[in-house]
Formats: structure tokens, C-alpha cells, sequence
């Protein structure tokens, strides 16, 4: 028996259910030693229409069975994005979404112009979460009509996929989970990195140059696990979940627990086989529970149960 | 770039409390330059650690440290025959040119890691080479030594010059110098032209991430583990890099 | 030079920085190994005017340095609180709060009034977090309004200090902290746990009888410093910090990202002696740095640096 | 209660992948009662994990397991001298009444942890001690016993009775079982006055997390780690206790 894991997802062909998160595989042309094959597909490193420095070092600090970081979505710009990669992306046999950013509305839509019909470009995943830059990302995140404008505007702008990233900072995820599906979303990925803190006992101030970072790793994978299943069960468009995925076990409990693929982040930077290897995990789990898709896995999502764990009552029950 | 599951062939004591480990890793040892690193996965911290490779003998590389904190005291814990599991080779290394003419090789503490390979890159390109390396006092001195002509340098005067490696090295057709980044600040005063092997934290190692920004006097940022780790010592913004990085959070506790 | 530790924290004397947290040290008579006077105080675990059984098992799972707990807030209800446990605690030397916790308004009011005065009982801990039960806890956390009139109500039933422990699941923390201290706490604890999930592939549903549960343990801690430092940044009241601390180091980022004191939960089921040992370990800390008492370490809390990180633009500056 | 930093001194292998780990914990030798526990923290996992104690040997206790996840794994992966933090002991034992009269030990395979040190206790009081140990084959049964008569079990048939230990065993004045607690729920149909180790998740083993509910007859929930592990068996509402924990997360990736 071999296991068919092939899928469509909001509208991107995938080889497979197994992604790079954005930020966390550069542009794709970084690390030699994955095996291609098992990459269901690629979000490439947040860009703004103009190139960013991004923010001064330290940007990164380990924290247990996790990490902060504040990049600060450094980054080239679209036309560099446009010259240097989308070329090289459209050779490949595996999509690449762009993860765009924007300081104001339009700023989303305009990038989302530029990129669009560009070869090598398969989607967008709107980044309303980013929580290490000064203006933008994760306001848009936490306000459902900020979400939905932004959504709104890209997705008038483009007839690529359109993937909205969501923030966890926020009091309940299914309502802006509804309002980004309302606005024309194809698929949610929940979540970014929660916002965190780490301080510096001999200078007594953070250690990040920023003060505060996102957190990401496994510490964080109960919580992005919780609400990528609430926000599934919000929405009737798919959900791709991220957060702290390291084995191919964690990505199963993202699939059971109603998501249509996951992505993997911070894992790359501990093992840079790590999606191969959840690619194959996942296909061994099918094939040892003898089931022929993915399509097959049971999933988690039911209607009768309550919901639990939800900050406001009776907002977050099933469509 | 390679990942192997490597075992731990050998451990010896090199200065006080500095320790050279070496761990069997034919592919990395057969294709690992001068100045470039290794990424080491340690059980017990979650991040990988940056270790420049020190030197190769056979099949084996080198690596040599200190316990400063949850990693490197975990690897000075380990016996030989456990693995410890290593990424590499990593990053740019030295860039000797064609040789020949006279290098020295300038190193504060365990700045020494890069340069046994450089010595030897250099001897094979049939330069002239000058070891100078400074610790605080002569026991910190690293006691294993390479090249043509061997200073000294302690802060304390107990070895040789009294004062940095850097005041004490000659002038030279080429200058390599590794350490904190505060010597290597004083070594960019001197030789513009110096090529300097620079300490970040890294997140990934291999250029996904960015987190080991090094800012650059013409502005913005690259990254250590992929231009660099080695940099003309001018190009680098001395006053934007953190010259001394907080202690980490440990991944255990 | 002998360190100072002593301090006065929301109207409670506490014999030094480090108290246990509701929930993990149960009514304080379990533990016979923690040297006691490190013990800057205590909160007992978490009660309702009437005796609750409690979720059945299991109820804890282990997570990448931390865990899920869903224990539902079993015991034994006010009266037996009072029959068994408050005269034990009148003897002791260390003051001890009782966290409480009710479906409504008015239950909250009717226990601490049951509690007032009761010999033993130093103060009460407002329980507005907990996300392990269907009615109240968390529903209460996530509104400023009903935090605020929770809190109001407790306080015109007792003269006993109020302290109002906040939940991490909102958008912006310094919302409820300002509504919690305008109602009349004398100081917040920040935070409880993060709402959870873990499936498991064998059953394909969720491993924790209840679904979700509560993460807490170092996995938390980047998250639960940034949100004690925002809400220290938005209230004059002080906030004893909560969340992942383990060692002295950590209790020292809380102090000095602007706690008053910290409390120490999860650690103690990994160390019984962890209280004494960071308690010790901040007294070192102290006098290594020749500071002679917690007054005089420095703290981080700027008044004219940005606040970054912050779920919406401009409501989390300074009182 | 101590808390000890405690090394290992021996392993031996008695079944299939079945270990005695050998620890030095003096304190806890001395006053451990058969069916108490330790709780051992582990490098790499963040909870403790609980163990019956099965013998003891001088200042040694010992423990019996087989690698079922991180944390058994890494204990069988420790070498002598290594050293585990040992909690204990905890809970509460057997209670073998005044004795003396017949004891009956009936286990399914690690349940076979606490009985040796209840078999000890038994003869000092004189009783007759009847060891009934079931297992899957023959390959998995503990090979060491103890006491006056000995009953094996095997699943298969492949060694002595086939079938359950529980369908194996003869009556007692007094019956002690452990096991999964599948088998535990079929000896309290046998025997409801049986006195049965339970198993369940475990938070702090000491009693203040309240994470080890087992679910009463009489209904609400009281703590395996301190009224338990040992139950009265028709006190235990088997229905409300999870008969197959489900596995555990790693907490180590
Ligand atoms: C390219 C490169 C090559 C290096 N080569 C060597 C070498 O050959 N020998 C050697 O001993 N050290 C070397 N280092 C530094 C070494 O990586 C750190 O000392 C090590 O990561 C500390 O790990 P730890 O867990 O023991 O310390 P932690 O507990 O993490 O922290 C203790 C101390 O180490 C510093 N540190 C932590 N993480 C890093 C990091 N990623 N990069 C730099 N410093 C860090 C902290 O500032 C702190 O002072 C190199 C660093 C880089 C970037
Ligand atoms: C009072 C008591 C006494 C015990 N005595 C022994 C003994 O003498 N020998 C022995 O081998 N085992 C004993 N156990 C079970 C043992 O504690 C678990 O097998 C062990 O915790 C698994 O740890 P792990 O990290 O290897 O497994 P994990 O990776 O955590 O999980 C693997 C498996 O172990 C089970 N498990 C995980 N945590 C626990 C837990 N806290 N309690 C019970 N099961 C768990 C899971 O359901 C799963 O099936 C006892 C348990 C209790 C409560
Ligand atoms: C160094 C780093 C950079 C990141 N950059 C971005 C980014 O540019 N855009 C974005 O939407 N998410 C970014 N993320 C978030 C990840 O895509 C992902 O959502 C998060 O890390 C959680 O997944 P993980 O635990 O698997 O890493 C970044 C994460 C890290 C660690
Ligand atoms: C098993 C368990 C039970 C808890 N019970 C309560 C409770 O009854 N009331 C409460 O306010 N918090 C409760 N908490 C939360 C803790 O008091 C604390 O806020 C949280 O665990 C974070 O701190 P820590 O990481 O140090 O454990 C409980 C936590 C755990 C792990
Ligand atoms: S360490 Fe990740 S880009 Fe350099
Ligand atoms: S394990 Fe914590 S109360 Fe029993």
C-alpha cells in the first residue's frame, strides 16, 4: 500500500500536507540538505513592499523548549523578490506563497498587486500577526475589522490564494477566524508566535534588542494546537496549523485535530531534515493504521461536544 | 553542508578549564576550511551551538571550549562514544588569497578555535606565519601553538606581553584575528583590512533565520552563519554589535 | 551583610518574595520537605463556596517543558475549608490566601464573605482565570466589566487585601488590569494558565478528559514576564508575577520586569524544595550584587521607552 | 519524604526488556513499605516519573521497567554512577493486617514491581506467601520470585497456565495485585476486598496537584499518589479509570 499524500489546500496545489513556515526557510534556496521531495510547499520570509532592515541585534534568545525572536521582517523588498527569487521558485515542482506585510491596507494591496501574475508566485498568506514591527502586523490581527479589511483589500487585488495568518494574541480566535473568512480568505494558518519576554540580569532590560520577541518551538505547540482547532471549527475553509510541529506525531495532533496541513518553523533550525522527516512519519502512521489518504485520518472535530477552554461563551460553536 | 549522528572519540585539557573535544566526522573534516563552524545538537538545550572547527586529524574534527553555560557544559560532560549530532561545515571562512608573504594570526582566549586550520591553510600556501594569542593570565593560555613565530600576551604579565594580543601582534601581509568582539573592535582600528571572525547567537546556522545579524557599516544587516562568520574588520559596525552577549536562557529548566 | 527579604505586598506581610501558587501546594500541609522559611507565603488551591468533585481522569499531560492540567477546581467547599485547614493556618508564620472562585457575581461575593475574618485566612486571591471549568473562571477574566464587578463585589464583602489573579487568554492585559485596580484590588497576580490541547493518535481525540486544559511550567514562562510587565506598566498597584519559574534566575526576570514578588507553581511538583532554593537564590543574587534589599534592584520599567509586542496601538502605556 | 540526588549502581535484565535498576538512596531503603513509590526525575523529561520500589538491598532500592517512553528510556539508557533525583518514598503500601495466615501476590507483568518487597513483609509476619505472575509469553515473565509456592501465567500458554493471572490464582486471607488496570478491574470482580496498586498519571507524587484522581465507588476522586496506590478493589470505580493511558507527549523535542 502506499499512502496518497498529495492535497489541495484554499486553492495551492501541495505535494504534500507538510510546509515551511515563513521565516523559517529564508526563500527556499538556503538549505541544501532537505530532500525536495517532501516538501508539500513553501512560505517564503515576510516582505513589505520596500526593503526593511529589520531590527538590531540580539534577535533571537533560547527559551526552554522554545525561542523569541525580532527580526523585524527584514527583508529585500517585492521588485528584489521579484528579480532574485520568483524565478528561481518557478522552476520548482513545489508552490511558494508569499507571506506579505504591509503598515496600512492599501500598502497590503499594493504588494499584493506587484506579486501577482509573477511566475514562481502560487498564493499569498496575509501576515496580520507579526508582532515585531512597530506599525502594522499584529494590529490588523487582533481587530476582526482590521482582519477583514486587509483580507478584503488583497483579496480584490489578486486571483492568487489567498492564506491569512492569525495572531494568538488575541481573547477569541474564532471571531476573527469568521471575519478573514467573510473577507474572501481561502485558508487560515494559525498561528504566529505568541509574544514574549526575557530579561537580561546583568543589564537588568531584555535581552532582545526589540525588549520583546515571538515565541516559537514546541513549548508553544499545546497552545497553537488549541486554537488551530478552534479556529477549524469556526470556519468551514481550510486550516493549516503551525506551532512548535517537531515530529511527525505533532503534526498528526494538528491533522486530528481538524487541520488540512501544517507548517513547520523553529523544528528546521534544530534538524534541517525535519519536514522530511515528518513528511515520512505521517505517511508511515497512515500506512501502519492501514489507511490509504489523508483524507482517511479520523479527525477531532466534533459538533456535539462542547467547546471548552474558550474565553467568551458561546462565540466559538460550529458553523 | 553535512548532518551527522557523530560519536565523541577523544576529550584534553588545553588551558585552565579549556577543553578539546574531538568528534569523528570524515565528511565534514574532509571538505571544512579554516574559519568556518560546525552546529552542534546537544541533548538537554533546544538550539543548536556554534563551535568553529579547530582542527581535523584524519577523520575527525576538532573542537575547543569552555563550560559557559547549559551547552558547553553538557558537551564537556559527555564521554567518548556518545553522539552528539553535528551540522556542517558552516559559514565563510578565512580567505588566504594565493599566498605567499606573511600572515599572523592574532587570537584573545578561545578566539584560538579558527586557527590551527588556518595555520595549516597558510603553511600549505607556503606563508610565513605568526601565532600571537592572549588570555587574561598564563594558565588561560592556550598551550598548543602553530606557525613560524609564537607571542605571547597575557593581561595580567604573567606570560610574555603584558597587555592585549592585539598590541602585541606585528604588522603582516594578511592579518586573521578572532575573540570577543571588543578585540576584535581593537583590531579593526588597526587593521582595516584584518579578517575577523565574529561571535552572534544563532538561531538556525545555515541563513534561514536571521537571527545572527551583523551590522554592517554601510548599513543594514547580513548574517554570520552565511557571509560571514568572517568579515573585513572595517565593514563591521563595532559600535551596533553586542560586544558582550547576555548570558542565555538555559532550555532545561 | 545580611539581604533584607521581608516585604509588604497588596496589604499582605510576606516573609519574602517567593510564595507558592493556588493549585500546586495544595492547602500547604502536604509538602513536609520545603524548609518553611523561605516561604514568603501561600495560596491555597482554588476553591468554591460548595464542595466540587472535580474532572475525571486524566487529567494532566505532559508537555515540551511544561504541562496540561484540567483539574476542575475539585474541593471540598468553604465550610470544610474552615473546619480543616484555616486553623492550621493560623498558626503558621507565613500568611496564606485563599483563591476563590464562583459561577457568578454574587458567589464570589457570598465566599469571601463566608471567609472574612476567619482566623487563618490572610486575604483572597480572585480566581478569574481558571479555564478548567464550563461556567465562570475564564468567563469572568476576559471582560473588563465583569472583572471589574467581580472584583467590587469581593471587595465590599471583605477588609480582608484582594488580590485578582488575570487570565493570559485576552487580547490586551492592561485592559483588565486598569478595570481590576479601578474596582478596588490591592494587587494582581499575572498570570494563570494558557488554555492547551494534546490529542492523542490512539484514540484520535483529545487526551485530557475535559479537552482542553491549562499549560503551565518554563514553556510559559517568555509570555507570562511579558504580560506581567505590561500589566506592571499599566497599574500602580503591585503584580506578583506568575508563570514558568524555576530557578532564582527566573523569579529575578519577573522582579525585575516590575513584579513585587513572584509565585512559584509547576516547579515545586518537579523540585518539593524549589521555593527555598530560589528564595535562597535571590538573597545570593542580592548580595552578590551588593544591593541590600529587593527595593534596591534595579527594575525594568521605563517610562519613555515604546512598549512593543502590544495587541492594540496606545492602550498599554503607563498610569 | 526525601529528596535525594541518588546514583545507579547495578542493571540486570529478568525478562524480555524487562530491567532492575539498582539505586543508591539509603534514607529511602530504610523506610520504604511494599507498594510505596519513588518518583525519579529524569535529564530530558520535565515530570518526574513514579516507580514501585521492588527490592531492597542494603542502601540500595531497586526498580523494575521496560522502555515504554522518554522517560523509561532514558533510565535504561543510564550507566552506573549516573545519577537520578529519587522523591520518595511515596504513597501509601500494602497493609498486611497482624498476620500471619496465606497471602496471595498476584501480578501482570511490571505489576510484578512492589511484590517482592510485599513478599518480605508477608514472611515476617509469618504468612504463606502464593506468587501468581501472568505476562503475555513466557519470555516476558519476571524470572525472579519469591515465596513459598509460584503460579505463572502466560497469555500464549507457552509457560504454565494459560490465561490470566487472575484466572491463575487461588484464594487467601489476603489477596495484593498489581497490574494494567484492565487486570486490576477483573480481580476486583474475584476479589473485592483485594487489595490492588492502581496506575495513573502523575503531576508532583506528593499530593498538592491533584492530578492522579482515581475515581471512587462512593463517587468524587481521591489521590493515588497519598491515599493511594494501594486500594481496597471494590472501592475503585473501574468503569471512570482510564484502563489505557493514552501515551505521553515527549517533553524533550
Ligand atoms: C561562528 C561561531 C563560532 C564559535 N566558535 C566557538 C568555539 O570554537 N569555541 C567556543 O567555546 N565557543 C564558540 N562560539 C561561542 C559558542 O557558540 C557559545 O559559547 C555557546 O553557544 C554557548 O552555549 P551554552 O549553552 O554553553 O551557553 P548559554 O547557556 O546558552 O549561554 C552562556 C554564554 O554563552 C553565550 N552564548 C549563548 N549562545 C550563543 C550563541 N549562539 N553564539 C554565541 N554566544 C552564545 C551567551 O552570551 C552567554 O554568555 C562560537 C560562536 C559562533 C557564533
Ligand atoms: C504509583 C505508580 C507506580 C509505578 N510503578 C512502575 C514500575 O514499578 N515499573 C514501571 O515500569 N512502571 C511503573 N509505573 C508506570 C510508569 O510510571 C510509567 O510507565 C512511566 O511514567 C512512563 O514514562 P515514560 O516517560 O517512559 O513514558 P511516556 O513517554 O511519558 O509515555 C509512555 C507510556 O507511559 C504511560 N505513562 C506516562 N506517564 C505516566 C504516569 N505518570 N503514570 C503512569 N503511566 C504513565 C503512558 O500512558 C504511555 O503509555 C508506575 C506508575 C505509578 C503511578
Ligand atoms: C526566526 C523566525 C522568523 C519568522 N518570520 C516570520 C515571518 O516573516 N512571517 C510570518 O508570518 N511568520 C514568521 N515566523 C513565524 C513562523 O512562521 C511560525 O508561525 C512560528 O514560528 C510558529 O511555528 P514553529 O513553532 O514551528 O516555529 C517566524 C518565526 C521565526 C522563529
Ligand atoms: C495542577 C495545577 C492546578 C492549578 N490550580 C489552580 C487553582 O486552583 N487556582 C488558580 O488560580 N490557579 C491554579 N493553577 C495555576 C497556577 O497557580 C499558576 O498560575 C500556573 O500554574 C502558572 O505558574 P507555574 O508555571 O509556575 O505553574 C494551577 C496550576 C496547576 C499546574
Ligand atoms: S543563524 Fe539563522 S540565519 Fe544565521
Ligand atoms: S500526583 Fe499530584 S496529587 Fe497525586
Amino acid at each position: 500500500m502506499t499512502v496518497d499524500m498529495g492535497l489541495t489546500v484554499g486553492g495551492v496545489e501541495l505535494r504534500g500536507p507538510v510546509l515551511a513556515a515563513s521565516g523559517t526557510f529564508g526563500y527556499g534556496t538556503e538549505v541544501p540538505l532537505l530532500e525536495r521531495r517532501a516538501l508539500g510547499g513553501m512560505v517564503s520570509k515576510g516582505i513589505f513592499l520596500q526593503p526593511r532592515a529589520g531590527t538590531p541585534p540580539p534577535r533571537i534568545v533560547e527559551t526552554p523548549s522554545g525561542m523569541l525572536n525580532a527580526i523585524g521582517l527584514q527583508g529585500p523588498g517585492a521588485d528584489a523578490l521579484i528579480r532574485d527569487y520568483a524565478p528561481q521558485w518557478a522552476s520548482w515542482d513545489f508552490p511558494v506563497l508569499v507571506n506579505i506585510n504591509g503598515e496600512s491596507v492599501s500598502e497590503y494591496g499594493e504588494l499584493a498587486a506587484r506579486l501577482d501574475g509573477v511566475p514562481g508566485v502560487a498564493g499569498f498568506e496575509i501576515n496580520i500577526s507579526c508582532p515585531n514591527v512597530e506599525q502594522g502586523g499584529l494590529y490588523f490581527g487582533n481587530d476582526p475589522r482590521a482582519a477583514a479589511a486587509v483580507t478584503d483589500e488583497v483579496r480584490k487585488r489578486t486571483r492568487l490564494p489567498v492564506w491569512v495568518k492569525l495572531t494568538p494574541m488575541v481573547t477569541d480566535i474564532a471571531v476573527i477566524a469568521r471575519a478573514v473568512e467573510s473577507a474572501g480568505a481561502d485558508a487560515l494558518c494559525a498561528v504566529n508566535t505568541f509574544v514574549g519576554m526575557s530579561i537580561d540580569l546583568h543589564a537588568y532590560r531584555p535581552r532582545l534588542s526589540f525588549r520583546t520577541g515571538g515565541l516559537s518551538g514546541p513549548a508553544i505547540r499545546p497552545l497553537a494546537l488549541h486554537l488551530a482547532h478552534q479556529a477549524a471549527r469556526a470556519v468551514g475553509i481550510p486550516v493549516i496549523g503551525v506551532g512548535g510541529v517537531m515530529r511527525a506525531e505533532d503534526a498528526l495532533e494538528f491533522l486530528v485535530a481538524g487541520c488540512a496541513a501544517v507548517q513547520v518553523g523553529t523544528a528546521t533550525f534544530v534538524n534541517p531534515c525535519a519536514i522530511a522527516e515528518i513528511h515520512d512519519g505521517i505517511a508511515a502512521h497512515l500506512e501502519s493504521r492501514r489507511l490509504g489518504s489523508l483524507a482517511d485520518l479520523p479527525r477531532y472535530l466534533p459538533r456535539d461536544e462542547p467547546v471548552t477552554g474558550l474565553s467568551q461563551p458561546n462565540t466559538s460553536t460550529g458553523p | 553542508m553535512f548532518l551527522l549522528s557523530a560519536p565523541i572519540t577523544a576529550k584534553r585539557e588545553v588551558a585552565r578549564g579549556m577543553v578539546v573535544v574531538s568528534i569523528q566526522a570524515p565528511e565534514i573534516a574532509a571538505t571544512v576550511r579554516a574559519g568556518q563552524f560546525v552546529n552542534l545538537g546537544l541533548p538537554g538545550s533546544f538550539l543548536r551551538r556554534p563551535f568553529s572547527v579547530y582542527r581535523v586529524d584524519g577523520e575527525r574534527i576538532e573542537v575547543v571550549l569552555k563550560a559557559v553555560g547549559v551547552g558547553t557544559t553538557q558537551l564537556l560532560a559527555m564521554r567518548p562514544g556518545d553522539l552528539v549530532s553535528c551540522l556542517g561545515p558552516l559559514g565563510r571562512g578565512f580567505d588566504l588569497g594565493p599566498g605567499p608573504g606573511s600572515v599572523v594570526l592574532v587570537s584573545g582566549g578561545l578566539g584560538v578555535a579558527p586557527m590551527p586550520l588556518a595555520a595549516g591553510e597558510a603553511r600549505a600556501l607556503g606563508m610565513r606565519v605568526t601565532w600571537v594569542h592572549g588570555a587574561r593570565a598564563s594558565e588561560d593560555l592556550c598551550s598548543e601553538t602553530e606557525g613560524d613565530a609564537v607571542i605571547w600576551a597575557t593581561d595580567d604579565g604573567s606570560r610574555g606581553f603584558a597587555g592585549t594580543a592585539v598590541a602585541a601582534a606585528p604588522d603582516g601581509d594578511l592579518i586573521l584575528a578572532c575573540g570577543p568582539n571588543r578585540m576584535l573592535a581593537a583590531a579593526a582600528e588597526r587593521w582595516p583590512d584584518a579578517q575577523v571572525a565574529v561571535e552572534t547567537y544563532m538561531g538556525c546556522g545555515t541563513g534561514v533565520c536571521l537571527g545572527c545579524a551583523v551590522p554592517l557599516v554601510r548599513g543594514g544587516y547580513d548574517r554570520a552563519c552565511k557571509e560571514g562568520p568572517v568579515y573585513r574588520a572595517a565593514d563591521v559596525d563595532w559600535a551596533a554589535l553586542p560586544a558582550h552577549l547576555p548570558y542565555a536562557v538555559t532550555a532545561t529548566a
